[in-house]
């Protein structure tokens, strides 16, 4: 049993990896089965929590008749496929996009805008408890002026109903060097987990299907 | 046999980017499945040929090994448990550095666990390391393993004012007031140093903002390569020191092995894995070189 | 000190506001209550049971729906003694017979919050001060009963501020509806839309439109799909078809109505079928496999990706630049933009994505919205400038005025549960 | 009619959400929303399941290209779905858990899906060092910046940082590589990450306003006036 697993896995992988060199009907077989099987999973697994664990249990065993809503507007999503049911099928999309809308106004606002603006709050000069002010540490201080001038010039680049001249076209221009910094670090960073990712994948192969290492 | 094979792929990763240099020089580019080729191979070698590096650690990692190293014998070390079987590949091996570096010293070691899943990992730990490869330790005299209690941060606010409110027992069911380990010792006030390892939640960052920094006892942990950065803020002021993913444990083996060569044998997974790691970013380095050179040549000829 | 607190409350808060701003400090305080524990610690005590704290009430923690009450007392008196330990905290509801534990706060600490409590119940507390060898007698407050709040007026500074954010906005939009047109900067990525489009033509080929792997309840994708009826009212007008795989049944079922609408109202309702949009499957990976072999046997001249990506970004955008195809992507998702930005010919960076329908559809309602935007962010900045002049200036002057504006403009941006 | 009580819809959810933040009692709605969402997804399901065996099976019909792809994918749907509705070889019977171990439901979750997954997520290895080759090249200041920042990162996270400027004296510290890493990390990079941040909640809030007022609704598919 273990075995079949074992080769299948091996199977799989390698025929993904060879769509690197080409598309190529073992590329093709592992895509329709990849495909085929995934999208089977979701719809199980949601079927099982959402529509029994959920609707049915909510409404039929805890009698919680508000889930009916939740049906209702599910239905109303079916009655697309009836050649004149289309235009109510808008109705539960318009649900979402409001409920959608509204909580996200409100969740960006504050998780966002207002606890990164706090936390950019920071003093000028950074200080030891008890010693004068301008003893402070100079690294600390140039560390935290330079994330608030990044964060200010950032901000500035985003601006779209002034136009990007003069002085603050500088400040826009130094705004999306601050944004290159950022991405060319978080994408230096990632090539180390990436690179995990593809041993783990190796290790399968030389070492459990192959056997070549301990 | 193995050595041949060695020598072969190595050569051929070695003429191979110089190849793409004469080819850079030249002003052409390179065909993108001969990196992903190279990309495999960097990857695949290593790990068949077992080749290693030898990492210089960093200060921020140094700082955790000559903390633990410097203390007197018989100090108090807290090592936490906080990730669980998705992590462990990454981080495991801080653990272990960590548990054996500990025992090494002479210090006195406890073991617990914020995360559940960080349980059974902990128990692989004191069966695989501390009973096989420190035979002589007593449990409950040199170490102990207190095991996990629910409530994250709600166990470390109890326990940084009194153990025994969250642990009556050790895992084997004695009484804390029963083992020698615990004598004198009411909470993680009374501890030398605390170590979290596992950068999820809660971890390093509650160890520090929770514990340690709060009533200055040194902190210090070890973390997944991605909640490094989140952790680095705290250094060197709350967080004594840390290490990063696979790395960061890779230098902390490396330092244990060149200060205590009792462990050159043990296995080191981080040194391991970074060898893959290693040559395969030495090789996208070595790409990006190489696409520049291949750059300005072919805008000079224009 | 008790009684400058009593006296003062306000600025006992603001204090301890500036105190967590100044978190490295935080270390060198303990340290001190540290040092001052261990000169007590020489004596000689038997058995020593501490005094009990003071003053120990039980209040209804207000704005909730009755599920906190705080519990706060006046520390004993053995407090800074180096062998107390805390004060356990016990609770018995109405109609229970025994106190049960829970929580416990180490020395120094006066409040405790009970975060499950239920409303319209009765509670009584018991506070007892602990050492290592003995408890002090139990301290019990009175009845409390927390009830449910109507309005919860500690959100009044998030009421606040966005109010004058929408405000803005709203403003902005209502102001552009009388006539006047606004200035908004070139965006390059959407710039290249028609460009793009117009390659494809030019080239007979397809467009793949992918909207991001989240499903409606993104506002990510929502933000695509608007940007994709107004790309869908382009192409519309040639002879070229959008090819558009979905990872998410909603998302089929939305696409396929606005691309419709697109065609009728460009005056083509015949060129539109339901076959441009298709379902592939959930899974993220499972998707981004056959969106590759797609990419890979139909060539698509121009390929958008706009909307909500994850590690599959890198993936696809790869795998276009390999077919030679023109790509156009944009998220608000900060992990993926690096990918994109050096993968694609032109990245729609976080809020770009969200202003691009907007931009496009040239509506001076919409383009009124960003100016609201831009009013939104310049407020940020002068926020953040006070805040740091406030923090910095605090250090250095002694002003009531000073501290009292520094407070304020903290607690205006912190949000209190 | 038509077009007006979807708008309506829109709004008045909208709103509801919004202000209920403000009063304790309803602030629990956004959950109950995400619970709604859920069922109506799964309602949805039928029709991008629908979709997907309509096409596949068009495919087949009509004897397009790949057709024979296109039977592999029908099958492998059709057998999770009964392996999973009928609970096939589950060791619990009907009644356990559609996941348990043993069930063909898990083993083939085990032995295909989660092979495939993770090795399609593994290409990411070879992508990023393609992209790193042909997009970090120094074109402009712009992608000068980008080049130079992740190349610092990468030269710190290997032995090579390490020793390459291990010679500059501690009181230039900052100078050697992992620690300009780290400072990369924590200071420009931070920036830039709140710069971003703080300009996306905007650029959702402008947005949610749009929706919600019905100034955007192209997703109704209903075009602007």
């Amino acid at each position: 049993m273990e075995e079949i697993g074992l080769w299948l896995g091996a199977f799989f992988t390698l025929g993904i990896i060879s769509f690197l060199y080409k598309d190529n009907p073992w590329y093709k077989i592992s895509e329709s089965v990849f495909v085929g099987v995934s999208a089977g999973y979701w719809f199980i697994v949601s079927f099982w929590d959402n529509l029994y664990g959920k609707l049915f249990v909510g409404v039929f065993e805890n009698q919680d008749y508000i889930l009916l809503v939740g049906g209702v507007f599910g239905v109303m999503m079916l009655l697309r496929l009836l050649p004149k049911g289309g235009w109510i099928s808008r109705w539960p999309l318009a649900f979402i996009v409001g409920a959608i809308s509204g909580f996200y106004l409100m969740n960006y606002f504050s998780s966002n805008v207002m606890k990164q603006v706090y936390s950019t709050m920071l003093p000028l000069f950074s200080n030891e408890f008890g010693e004068p002010v301008f003893s402070a540490s100079v690294a600390d201080s140039v560390g935290t002026i330079m994330v608030a001038v990044g964060t200010f010039a950032g901000l500035i680049y985003f601006f779209f109903s002034k136009e990007h001249k003069g002085v603050f076209g500088g400040a826009a221009k130094f705004g999306i060097w601050v944004i290159m910094v950022t991405f060319g670090a978080s994408f230096g960073y990632t090539v180390m987990s990436r690179m995990s990712l593809l041993i783990g994948r190796m290790y399968f192969i030389f070492g459990e299907w192959l056997k070549l290492i301990e | 046999m193995n050595n041949i094979g060695l020598i072969v792929s190595l050569l051929v990763i070695g003429l191979g980017m110089l190849w793409f240099l004469i080819v850079a020089l030249r002003g052409r580019e390179v065909d993108r499945r001969l990196i992903f080729l190279f990309v495999g191979l960097a990857v695949s070698v290593p790990l068949l040929f077992n080749i290693t590096f030898s990492e210089k650690p960093t200060p921020i990692v140094k700082d955790v090994f000559y903390k633990i190293e410097n203390l007197p014998p018989r100090s108090k070390i807290l090592i936490s448990y906080d990730y669980g079987p998705s992590m462990a590949p990454e981080v495991e091996p801080m653990s272990n550095a960590f548990v054996r570096h500990v025992l090494e010293k002479d210090h006195r070691l406890y073991i617990m666990a914020l995360w559940a899943t960080g349980q059974s990992l902990a128990a692989t730990a004191v069966d695989s390391i501390v009973r096989r490869e420190f035979p002589d330790k007593v449990a409950g005299v040199d170490y102990v393993n207190i095991g996990f209690k629910a409530g994250g941060i709600g166990v470390l606010n109890v326990i940084i004012s009194d153990f025994r409110k969250m642990f009556l027992t050790d895992v084997d069911g004695n009484d804390l007031d029963s083992l020698p380990i615990f004598d004198g010792i009411t909470s993680l006030k009374d501890m030398d140093l605390l170590l979290s390892v596992g950068g999820g939640f809660p971890g390093v960052k509650e160890w520090v903002l929770f514990a340690g920094g709060r009533f200055n006892i040194p902190t210090a942990g070890g973390c997944a390569a991605v909640s490094a950065p989140l952790l680095y803020p705290y250094y060197p002021k709350q967080m004594l020191g840390l290490l990063g993913g696979i790395k960061g444990a890779a230098e902390y083996e490396s330092e244990l092995k060149n200060v205590h060569p009792k462990f050159e044998e043990t296995p080191k997974p981080g040194i391991k894995m970074m060898g893959p790691q290693t040559l395969a970013h030495l090789i996208v380095m070595a790409f990006i070189v190489i696409g520049n050179i291949s750059f300005f040549i072919s805008r000079k000829r224009k | 000190m008790i009684d400058s607190e009593n006296s003062n409350k306000s600025a006992i808060f603001f204090v301890s506001i500036i105190l967590s701003v100044f978190l490295p400090v935080l270390p060198a305080i303990s340290q001190e209550a540290v040092d001052s524990a261990d000169s007590s610690a020489g004596d000689p005590v038997a058995v020593f049971v501490p005094e009990p704290p003071r003053n120990v009430t039980a209040v209804d923690h207000n704005y909730d729906r009755g599920e906190n009450v705080d519990v706060s007392w006046d520390l004993s008196v053995d407090d800074t003694s180096a062998m107390f330990l805390g004060y356990d905290v016990y609770r018995r509801a109405e109609g229970e017979g025994e106190f049960k534990l829970i929580g416990t706060v180490p020395a120094g600490v006066d409040t405790l919050q009970d975060r499950s409590t239920k409303a319209d119940t009765g509670y009584v507390y018991k506070v007892v001060a602990r050492t290592a060898q003995g408890e002090a007698p139990p301290v019990i407050t009175e009845r409390v009963v927390p009830d449910l709040e109507m309005v919860n007026f500690k959100l009044w500074n998030v009421f606040l501020i966005g109010l004058f954010v929408s405000g803005a906005v709203i403003f902005f939009i209502s102001h552009a509806k009388r006539g006047k047109k606004l200035f908004i900067r070139k965006i390059a990525g959407l710039e290249a839309i028609d460009d793009a489009i117009g390659r494809a033509t030019e080239m007979g080929r397809s467009i793949l439109f992918i909207p991001g792997i989240n499903d409606m309840d993104d506002v990510q994708t929502i933000a695509g799909i608007t940007i994709l009826g107004r790309v869908a009212r382009v192409v519309a007008d040639y002879e070229i078809s959008i090819n558009m795989p979905v990872a998410r049944s909603i998302v089929l079922a939305t696409a396929r109505e606005t691309i419709k609408e697109a065609y009728a109202s460009a005056g083509r309702p015949d060129s539109y079928n339901d076959d441009m949009v298709r379902y592939i499957t959930d899974e993220q990976f499972g998707y981004v496999a056959a969106v590759d072999g797609i990419m890979v046997r139909d060539k698509p001249a121009t390929c958008f990706y706009l909307g909500a990506f994850f590690a599959e970004s890198l993936i696809l955008a790869e795998t276009g630049n390999s077919i030679g195809a023109i790509q156009i992507a944009g998220t608000a998702m900060p992990a993926q933009l690096p990918f994109f930005v050096a993968a694609c010919d032109f990245t729609l960076i976080g809020e770009e994505l969200f202003a691009a329908s907007a931009y496009l559809s040239n509506e001076p309602r919409q383009l009124g919205s960003l100016k609201g935007q831009d009013v939104g962010k310049l407020a940020a900045m002068v926020a953040i400038a006070l805040g740091m002049l406030g923090t910095t200036f605090v250090e250095i002057w002694d002003s009531s005025f000073v501290d009292d504006f520094n407070w304020f403009i903290h607690r205006l941006f912190s949000i209190v549960s | 009619m038509k077009r007006q009580v979807p708008l309506i819809i829109t709004f008045i959810v909208g709103v509801v959400l919004i202000v209920s933040v403000f009063f304790p009692r309803v602030e629990g709605w956004n959950e109950d929303f995400s619970i709604f969402f859920d069922i109506i997804a799964v309602f949805a399901y039928f029709l991008g399941g629908g979709n997907l065996i309509r096409v596949h099976l068009d495919k087949v019909n009509k004897k397009k290209r790949d057709w024979g792809f296109s039977i592999v994918t029908l099958f492998g749907f059709l057998l999770m779905l009964a392996a999973g509705l009928f609970k096939l070889w589950n060791p619990g019977g009907f009644t356990a858990d559609v996941a348990a171990t043993g069930s063909l439901f898990q083993l083939m979750y085990d032995w295909i899906f989660n092979p495939l997954g993770a090795t399609m997520y593994a290409l990411l290895a070879f992508y990023v060092a393609s992209a790193s080759y042909r997009a970090f090249r120094a074109k402009n200041r712009d992608a000068t910046i980008l080049l130079i920042a992740s190349f610092v990162i990468l030269l710190g996270r290997t032995p090579l940082g390490v020793y390459a400027t291990s010679w500059i004296p501690e009181s230039f510290s900052l100078l050697q590589i992992p620690n300009l890493a780290i400072w990369i990390m924590t200071s420009p990079n931070l920036a830039g990450q709140r710069a971003i941040m703080i300009g996306i909640a905007l650029g959702v809030v402008s947005m949610s306003l749009r929706l919600i007022l019905g100034v955007e609704r192209t997703h109704l598919g209903a075009g602007n006036e």
